[in-house]
């Protein structure tokens, strides 16, 4: 399984700070993103959004980059610490 | 230690933070600092606190990352790199950057890049309430500006 | 007070200074640091201790100059400047200055002029005593150099 | 009387720390320089160095700056404080 992380604002729209997903369903970040906007609604405009970041096992990732089972992704908004 | 980074809900100690930057450093002359903190504005509503919220693991990563980079390029002694996360009130201390160097200037534009790397890589996110409710602070484009210079 | 500046024999204390630049100042998110201390090497040789002399009340009026001449450039809401002098040892501290600001890269930009000019204008006078006996500090050509880009 | 002081190597030097020169001895920095290297000896060669600053009422001054009564004069090397 791919463990798929969701933070603040995106977070709050999908109502989901969690989700798995089966590493046959994908095989690269643009894959798994397409994968999720399947399941609609919110999950399709939510991950429209070209602002978004994605990381893979805690590094800033591509879409082009492979993911795998037991890999951590995470979606998230241009952040805004410091 | 040479690089340390931390991540914390409590607040930090400046004195603190600057004695380990010193402690057994005497090869190091010259020390800056930089601390952000909660103003009571931001933009156009008055701010009544903050919600800090992060991605526990990579944060700290990405931090460690950008303190390293910065040892490497001014040769620092040390760097040093805590933020906070969680509920913050209007005044109270966001973030702690520290450098120590053999000359002022690499201090100083050690804890300017760490900054500035910080503010656009660190995966840390600000919500704002107050009287009109909360919000999502919105990323600066001055903020992703201000890494073409590095 | 928006300028302060203080010209002592004491030690100073970062996290008294770092308070006075906050105090009541929730409109500066940003607060620069900057700290020199006695190294325990100088160019060649080895340092036991150093001496430092200055002029009194033109020192203090120096520094009152450079700290309000920093304000006015960054809008700084604070800026403040301690400076030791008499007998100082490796490792003990000899500078502090300090800037708070509403952003920043002005906080951090106003330390660094703060420094170079006090380093080129403020009549201070070192001595150093090491193994092979006294002598004064040479002034560094590098010193002079880093006024002109301000 | 124009009060006249010494600082760090210089005042070493020529083992003097402050004197006062009558006001009626010149009106400017450059005099008031000549009029001290007169003394001869050392004060001809440490006053000839062409490193050493002036502070007139405890700001930098220039050799043309006019001097008079009750002005505070200082000569000093390069500073290296911070």
């Amino acid at each position: 399984m791919i463990r798929v992380l969701f933070f603040a604002g995106l977070r709050e729209r999908l109502q989901c700070a969690e989700v798995s997903v089966p590493a046959s369903e994908c095989s690269t970040l643009a894959e798994l993103r397409s994968h999720l906007s399947e399941r609609g609604g919110e999950w399709r405009s939510a991950l429209a959004d070209d602002k978004l970041q994605m990381a893979l096992n805690r590094s800033v990732a591509e879409p082009h980059s492979a993911v795998d089972g037991g890999d951590e992704v995470a979606f998230f908004p241009p952040v805004t610490g410091g | 230690m040479a690089i340390a980074v931390s991540v914390q809900r409590e607040a930090f100690d400046v004195a603190a933070e600057y004695a380990q930057l010193r402690r057994d450093n005497s090869a190091d002359g010259a020390t800056a600092m930089f601390v952000g903190s909660v103003r009571d504005f931001n933009v156009a509503q008055s701010v009544a606190h903050l919600e800090l919220e992060h991605y526990p693991g990579m944060t700290e990563k990405v931090l460690r990352e950008i303190a390293g980079e910065a040892r490497q390029r001014w040769q620092l002694g040390r760097a040093r790199i805590v933020h906070r996360f969680g509920r913050l009130d209007p005044g109270e201390d966001i973030v702690f950057v520290g450098a120590a160097a053999p000359h002022r200037q690499a201090a100083l534009d050690a804890c300017a890049f760490m900054m500035d790397f910080l503010k656009t890589r660190a995966p840390f996110w600000k919500k704002e309430s107050g009287p009109d409710g909360e919000r999502w602070v919105e990323a600066r484009e001055s903020d992703r500006d201000a890494l073409r210079r590095w």
